[in-house]
């Protein structure tokens, strides 16, 4: 039983506070993804977990077990590291292989282990050249080869494919999420690319300053951010953030006046106290639409962004930032132009002061 | 006029060399500085022909081993050309003989050592014993003694220790061996390979016996302060070593004081004869050296009988000059002095000047026979036989 | 680093080799280096250089030391020469002995130095509290001079009071005084003891050094991979100090193979522990025989060099460089 | 827990046992040195593993002469010298060894590895004449030269092999950097190469204060000798008297100051210095 | 003038052929970004132009003067290594000051160009660490933070923001568009993210296994990719391809019978020697629809994955890979729903038996 428990981790260098009291349950067989920005914490709780770093704080349970005073192979454990740390010497077979070994596997089931992680890793040509004769991606494919190779209860994936190309990001994604099936092992995650986390994830946590923000199935996450920061950090092009003020709410409409486009009816109540009080409503991209300007709310065109499969409008919104608009590839829209935004008002969150998501009333859990 | 002088290392010697230096300088006015040199005699001398080699003019006076002239002869000034005759005046002949090469007097015999038995007073009166003769005689007592102290418990105690490494020593502990048979000494006057005689086989087969009977394994091993060591901290019964060990042994601090006696090394047999191993230092001067002049007035006045006796009497340093030994005041400070007398007259030189530059392989091959006499490795009627064959071979190059 | 050398022999048309040897980049960088090399080169011949030539040229004459001005041309006569039966250096059976001491020497105590090197280097390079005061206390041998240390020993491996038999016979292992360094037998290993004594610290040092300089993320690879630390130590730690450790033992063993003081004041120069060194001293010294000791001194170099050359040879992949 | 928890004492055991073990093995004969240096020289051949009685006076002959103390500050300066000279020469020799591709290379390195070929005596003679030419004799310089025969051949080895471990990127960036080969040199990888350079400097330092051979042969006077000259020199009342005692003393003197040395060098044996520099 | 030749540039590694025959060309203050997939030679390309490799062969221009043997500072290059290639005994400070310094820029100019490189990139609060005590992706900030600090005139850019989260990454991407705009230096960059490659270049060069495959603006790639190979490339997730045969074409329209979807009629016509040959239809996912299943050809869903935004559907052609749709984030469309293809003819792409797209007839430049 691969089951990893944190309750109130910390972890402090010095003086930093890098993770403060996270509480987080893993299952046995579930696939956690880490998200958040950049040195929020991620590796640093891989690392815990893996026994790399100390605890400063706090107890990590794996399997029930305590484990804090365990190294890290007593605690079963396989990791990508997001620096890779090849073996220099070794050729990327040795690399591969070195680790297996251990578990007095012959010879030949090691041969044929190594053989077939270095097929689905697209490494076979390489197999016997040293790491400095590799290019970034190759590099990190031996670094993950590594880690499944030996099969482990817990593996864990520090952004592990964030050096490859798309296409083979897809592929290796999909051996990810079928060695997941195949193996049923636990998997720790961080990654930075939407994708990749919407589509492995049983369960995302959003980490912020070495605190989780939010832990939820990527579905959740995405459509019932439970903060501003949850909502800004997921999807991408970011939401659009717009201030207002609450005008009104009952149990199936809010009333919300914009400074920036007037007021908007969204089609569900929220927590009453918010009347009054000043109030943010996001809005994704995909759910603002720019259309012709009809007099007067209308808003320059600073940009727009040609992304193939789509387009990105940037709009002026007189607001702190850019409005951004998903639009189809080929929209007539071109910089410049005026235009008038409409809002999916279904689709729209709001959030108080503090950056915490209102409550919807009735609402229906996802 | 500056000039630099080697003499001795630090210690008694160099402060004995220094307060001699200072009057020549009050007298004469020049300054004089006093280098020190290596203790070993090996290092010294290899010091010396650095320097003599690169005709540098860096030391003008050097204190030199009695063995050395031969050696370098050719760096160093003859000083008959400078000094009266009186300068080397009642000095025993053995040491005016090595310090003459070719017949030019390269050195001044500064003072003189030998090779002597010290023994422990109180044993051989405790066991009943006399102070041996003869070898045999000594055998017998130390392995008497020996036997009968390790009984009353004192576990290591030997009988008689001795210079035994394979180094300059061991040629001069055998060479009294050989001498005290008659064996010879090496090589003759006349340049003639004498080692391979009965004698002297009998001699190096009896000193064979010695070891890890009466003498300690390591004895092997051991030089002058290994020997000295064993003795005075009261392990043995006799000891073969040079007077200088006689200061110490009897020094407040000693375990044996006053239990010591000095006496001649003994013979081979009835027939045989008292034989010391000579040693000692001379002065030379370099042929380099800027002042010529001075340098041999500051030998002169450096081996004069006067500078020697005040060496007696401070530092119980053997004067070379013969008439010093019936002088009074000095028997009084060192009353052995008087008893050995005959030991530095009748003492063995060894065979340096006749074999000149080839003293040291052939001084070299003597004593690694030796060593592999005494450690049995040959017997020793093949190790003289392969030792003649050996200095054969040194002799080609002619000596 | 790869910078404008990358293009090797091993393939590629002819003009590409030559388009790569002669970019002007190329050449610059080439130019620097000998730059930097060059003050190091000229103080080593300016040391080095006459001292050797001149050991050399007078290998092949019959040079003493009273009469070196005078020396004449001799050819290889102090190598190998015959006048009714062979002589010379190659004929004499001392030098072959002592060739043979040296060997053995160097063999066993650089090879214990090295294993007990590594250990002490992998205990000072373990975290714990003291660490400070026992890294300078573990180079305590390596500090004191040799003439020092040598007589130190030779103190402590008196047989009669030294505190080597005082102590082996107080826990009972022998029941009579050992004559370390007089008994043939013991001599050698007497001088190891020694040597190994004090030579372990250089090379614990550089493999220290080596040690602290490893890449540390792969070292949590490890871990991570449950890799037990023999086995790491084995295939990742060893590997990767390789080259360190193998520079420290081309320095050891020439300065092994070179030994002459913890001999000289240890033991008697008899035949049982003559090494080469001491033969040449003998034979320069001693002896003056500046031709013969010369020749004594070239073929040492001779032997180390053939040596050193056979065993970088072996170990030119750790070294890396120059495949 | 009880079971790892008992085999990782019985390994902190084990591992504390080994330290003792090397310390003891290290540092005995320096103990029984000091031991014997501050026995009264009529206990010197007792066997004894403690002073009973602590006689300072070896300590007080030799520190009293002022011949030794010069040689002290003598040897001072002649190894700090040979210890910056050496690495000087070392570090610019190994960046051009290490680092660039050029042919002659490895002939370069074994014509260095040469000169260590050579027994001293043979050299001796030959480096005698050297000094008097360039006029150095009885002088530190004339030391100071002679020493670089020992240490450079050794430093410039040692740092050649570290300096080719570090990461190719380091020098790639420095060059991006625009930085010259000296700035790549001094800048970047000396930082990165402490633990070796101290390492050398350290085991430099120590060769030259130790050295004997042309320490004797190459200085005359009292004021120009070095340490262990000055060692070798202490003798008793006469030619065949080793006076232990001061021997040990002035062992002791002059090994004190390395160990702090070491102490002060070894911070800079650090670990992990090329951490973070590059990703893969 | 900064302007990049490449002449026929060859790079090997012993025996193994990195860069064959490379010939490009990049103007003066052009954007240049290259893609490709893991290993395909685009660092060693950058290396080559930043002389940190030799070239084999060939000549490297740059305004106009030949360089292949200058060294990297006379040419005038910066460079973000994939790497990082940080000192390791610098703080991010002295990392990013270190070229500055060396210019000889005044201690008070260094110190403003840092701190206002260190402010884009959201490292004010890490000047004073070393490397070692940075998250991965604060690393890469800082190396390119080394780069950029600079000004140089040709800035080399290997995925410089691989390990940023994304909206950092926006941030970042624009900032590197604001500081291309304002210094008007040559960039070179290589990514393999779809959206930095298509919103920040002028023109995509696209690289396989050591040579070009095509370049162009990312428009001209993404709607007309000369080669099967470009068009799996370009586009995430990549077009689907559909094996068949054209059965004829004019200039108005072409009839290609698929294997898997029997008969659609292309509205343009193709090179008429085509016709009766073996034939790949390519098709982006959000132009193939999938529909409620009439009939004869329906397949059957084999997953849907939630993006957040949108939803990636698959499904089982009997091709050989699983055709892969994108529709709207709440589909109805559920796994083992059996569905119908529809496919927007207009933005298929057709390509011969080698991979080469087919010229359309009269095809209007783009
Ligand atoms: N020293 C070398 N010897 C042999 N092959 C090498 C060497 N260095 C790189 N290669 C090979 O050259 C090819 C190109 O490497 P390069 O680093 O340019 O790839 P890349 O396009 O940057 O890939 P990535 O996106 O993974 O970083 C790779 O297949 C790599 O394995
Ligand atoms: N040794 C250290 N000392 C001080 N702070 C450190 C140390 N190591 C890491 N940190 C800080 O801890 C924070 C978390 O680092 P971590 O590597 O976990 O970030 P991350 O979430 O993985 O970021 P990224 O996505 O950039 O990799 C960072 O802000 C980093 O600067
Ligand atoms: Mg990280
Ligand atoms: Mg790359």
């Amino acid at each position: 039983m691969a089951s990893v428990q944190l309750e109130r981790v910390s972890k402090r260098f010095g003086s930093t506070h890098v993770i403060d009291e996270v509480s987080l349950s893993i299952d046995h067989g579930e696939f956690v993804v880490f998200v958040g920005p950049s040195g929020c914490g991620k590796s640093t709780l891989l690392r815990l977990i893996a026994g790399l770093e100390s605890i400063s704080d706090g107890d990590l349970m794996i399997g029930g077990k305590r484990v804090n005073e365990l190294s890290p192979q007593e605690r079963g454990v396989g990791m990508v590291f997001q620096s890779y740390a090849l073996y220099p010497h070794m050729s990327v077979y040795e690399n591969m292989a070195f680790g297996l070994k251990l578990g007095k596997a012959s010879s030949e089931s090691v041969a044929e282990r190594v053989n077939e992680t270095a097929r689905i890793l697209q490494l076979e040509a390489l197999l016997e050249r040293k790491p400095k004769a590799l290019s970034g991606g190759q590099r990190q494919r031996v670094a993950m080869g590594r880690a499944i190779a030996r099969e482990p209860d817990i593996l864990l994936f520090d952004e592990p494919l964030s050096n490859l190309d798309a296409s083979l990001r897809v592929q290796m994604r999909n051996e990810i999420a079928r060695l997941h099936g195949r193996l049923g092992s636990t998997m720790v995650y961080v990654t930075h690319d939407q994708v990749e986390a919407m589509t492995l994830a049983d369960k995302i946590v959003v980490l912020n300053k070495g605190h989780i923000e939010q832990v939820g199935s990527p579905r959740t996450l995405y459509e019932r951010p439970a903060s501003k920061f949850v909502a800004s950090f997921i999807g991408s092009p970011s939401m659009n953030f717009l201030e207002g003020t609450c005008r009104s709410t009952d149990a199936r409409e809010t009333r919300v006046e914009l400074k920036a486009l007037g007021e908007v009816v969204l089609p569900y109540g929220v927590d009453s106290n918010a009347v009054g009080s000043p109030i943010t409503l996001g809005i994704r991209p995909e759910h603002l639409t720019p259309v012709q300007a009809t007099g007067s709310d209308a808003f320059e065109v600073i940009n727009v962004e040609y992304l193939g499969n789509e387009s990105c409008v940037y709009v002026d919104s007189d607001a702190e930032a850019f409005l951004t608009c998903r639009v189809e590839a080929d929209t007539p829209i071109a910089r410049n132009d005026t235009v008038s935004l409409r809002i999916d008002t279904a689709q729209a969150h709001l959030f108080d002061e503090h950056g915490q998501a209102l409550a919807r009333a009735q609402d229906s859990a996802l | 006029a500056e000039l630099t002088i080697s003499c001795g290392a630090v210690g008694a010697e160099l402060t004995l060399c220094k307060d001699g230096v200072k009057q020549w300088e009050d007298k004469t006015g020049h300054t004089v500085n006093v280098v020190s040199t290596p203790n070993s005699s090996t290092e010294r001398l290899s010091l010396y022909q650095q320097i003599l080699n690169a005709h540098s003019s860096d030391i003008d006076i050097m204190q030199i081993d009695i063995v050395w002239p031969g050696m370098l002869a050719p760096h160093l000034l003859d000083l008959n050309k400078y000094l009266p005759k009186s300068a080397t005046e009642g000095v025993f002949q053995p040491l005016i003989d090595s310090t003459n090469v070719e017949g030019r007097q390269v050195a001044i015999p500064w003072f003189t050592d030998a090779g002597v038995l010290f023994y422990r007073k109180d044993l051989l009166e405790k066991y009943d014993a006399e102070v041996p003769e003869t070898w045999g005689e000594l055998t017998d007592t130390a392995d008497k003694i020996q036997k009968a102290e390790r009984k009353a418990g004192n576990d290591d105690f030997w009988g008689y220790v001795f210079q035994g490494r394979a180094y300059e020593g061991l040629t001069v502990n055998a060479l009294e061996w050989l001498a005290s048979f008659n064996g010879g000494t090496i090589v003759d006057d006349q340049g003639d390979i004498t080692v391979d005689s009965p004698e002297a086989a009998k001699a190096l087969t009896m000193a064979h016996g010695w070891v890890d009977t009466i003498s300690p394994p390591g004895v092997l091993n051991y030089t002058e302060e290994e020997a000295r060591g064993v003795f005075q901290s009261g392990h043995a019964v006799f000891m073969r070593n040079w007077p200088y060990a006689w200061s110490l042994a009897q020094a407040d601090s000693s375990d044996i004081k006053d239990k010591v006696g000095v006496t001649q090394l003994p013979k081979g047999g009835s027939d045989g004869q008292h034989a010391a191993g000579l040693g000692g230092w001379n002065l030379a001067v370099s042929r380099y050296s800027d002042n010529p002049e001075l340098a041999a007035d500051l030998v002169a006045f450096l081996t004069s009988p006067e500078e020697q006796k005040r060496r007696a009497l401070e530092g119980a340093y053997n004067p070379t000059i013969a008439s010093l030994y019936k002088d009074q005041e000095i028997l009084d400070a060192t009353p052995f002095f008087g008893t050995l007398y005959e030991t530095f007259t009748s003492a063995v030189a060894r065979p340096s000047a006749v074999t000149g530059d080839n003293y040291p392989r052939v001084s070299n091959a003597f004593f690694n026979t030796v060593h592999e006499v005494l450690s049995g490795s040959v017997t020793a009627k093949e190790g003289l036989s392969s030792l003649e064959g050996e200095l054969k071979r040194i002799k080609r190059r002619h000596w | 680093m790869t910078v404008h050398e990358t293009t090797t022999a091993t393939a590629g048309p002819k003009k590409a080799r030559q388009d790569a040897r002669g970019t002007k980049v190329r050449r610059r960088r080439v130019r620097a280096a000998w730059l930097f090399l060059t003050p190091m080169l000229v103080v080593l011949a300016l040391v080095a250089g006459w001292p050797l030539l001149r050991t050399i040229w007078f290998s092949f004459t019959d040079a003493s030391l009273s009469q070196m001005g005078s020396a004449n041309f001799i050819g290889v006569e102090n190598y190998l020469v015959y006048d009714e039966g062979w002589y010379g250096l190659l004929a004499d059976p001392l030098w072959w002995q002592s060739v043979w001491n040296t060997l053995f020497f160097t063999v066993i105590s650089v090879g214990l130095e090295t294993v007990l090197g590594v250990i002490v280097a992998l205990v000072l390079n373990a975290k714990f509290r003291g660490r400070m005061v026992v890294r300078a206390a573990m180079l305590i041998p390596w500090a004191i001079p040799t003439i020092v240390s040598a007589k130190m020993w030779a103190w402590m491996l008196n047989d009669q009071f030294g505190i080597l038999n005082h102590m082996l016979m107080g826990l009972g292992i022998i029941s009579a005084p050992l004559a370390w360094t007089a008994d043939a037998d013991l001599s050698m290993w007497a001088v190891i003891i020694v040597d190994v004594w004090k030579a372990t610290p250089f090379v614990a040092l550089l493999v220290l050094a080596a040690l602290q300089m490893l890449p540390s993320d792969c070292y949590e690879a490890a871990r991570v991979d449950g890799i037990s630390p023999v086995r790491v130590f084995f295939k990742v730690t060893l590997p990767l100090i390789a080259p360190a450790l193998m520079v420290a033992v081309i320095f050891r063993a020439l300065d092994a193979l070179r030994v002459f003081d913890v001999i000289y004041v240890l033991t008697s120069n008899a035949s049982s522990t003559m090494t080469m060194s001491i033969y040449a001293r003998q034979q320069l010294v001693e002896f003056q025989d500046v031709g013969y000791g010369s020749a004594a001194s070239t073929l040492l170099f001779l032997i180390i060099a053939l040596f050193t050359i056979v065993y970088l040879y072996l170990g030119r992949r750790q070294l890396g460089g120059d495949q | 827990m009880t079971l790892t928890h008992l085999k990782r004492a019985v390994l902190k055991l084990g591992f504390w046992l080994m330290v003792i073990a090397l310390v003891v093995y290290a540092t005995f004969p320096f103990y029984y040195a000091v031991v014997t240096s501050l026995k009264p020289s009529s206990e010197m051949f007792q066997v004894g593993y403690w002073v009973d009685s602590v006689d300072w006076s070896n300590y007080v002959a030799v520190l009293s002469q002022d011949s030794f103390v010069q040689s002290i500050i003598n040897s001072v300066i002649v190894a700090f010298s040979v210890v910056a000279i050496a690495l000087l020469l070392g570090l610019t020799a190994a960046y051009a060894l290490g680092r660039v591709r050029f042919k002659g290379r490895t002939r370069v390195m074994m014509l260095v590895l040469g000169v260590s070929m050579f027994p001293q005596v043979a050299v001796l003679s030959g480096l005698f004449e050297v000094i008097r030419v360039l006029d150095l004799y009885n002088s530190p310089g004339g030391l100071i030269l002679s020493y670089t025969i020992f240490t450079l051949p050794f430093t410039v080895w040692v740092l050649t092999t570290f300096m080719r471990q570090l990461p190719d990127e380091l020098e790639e960036a420095a060059i991006m950097d625009g930085a010259s080969p000296w700035v790549t040199l001094t800048k970047v990888f000396m930082p990165l190469l402490w633990p070796a350079m101290a390492t050398t400097g350290l085991l430099a330092f120590i060769a030259a204060w130790n050295e004997f051979l042309f320490a004797l042969t190459f200085t005359l006077t009292d004021s120009e000798r070095t340490v262990p000259v000055a060692i070798a020199l202490i003798s008793g009342g006469s030619q065949y008297e080793l006076p232990w005692g001061p021997i040990m003393a002035a062992s002791v003197i002059v090994t004190v100051p390395l160990v702090i040395l070491v102490l002060i060098f070894q911070r800079r044996i650090v670990s992990g210095l090329t951490a973070g520099a590059v990703k893969g």
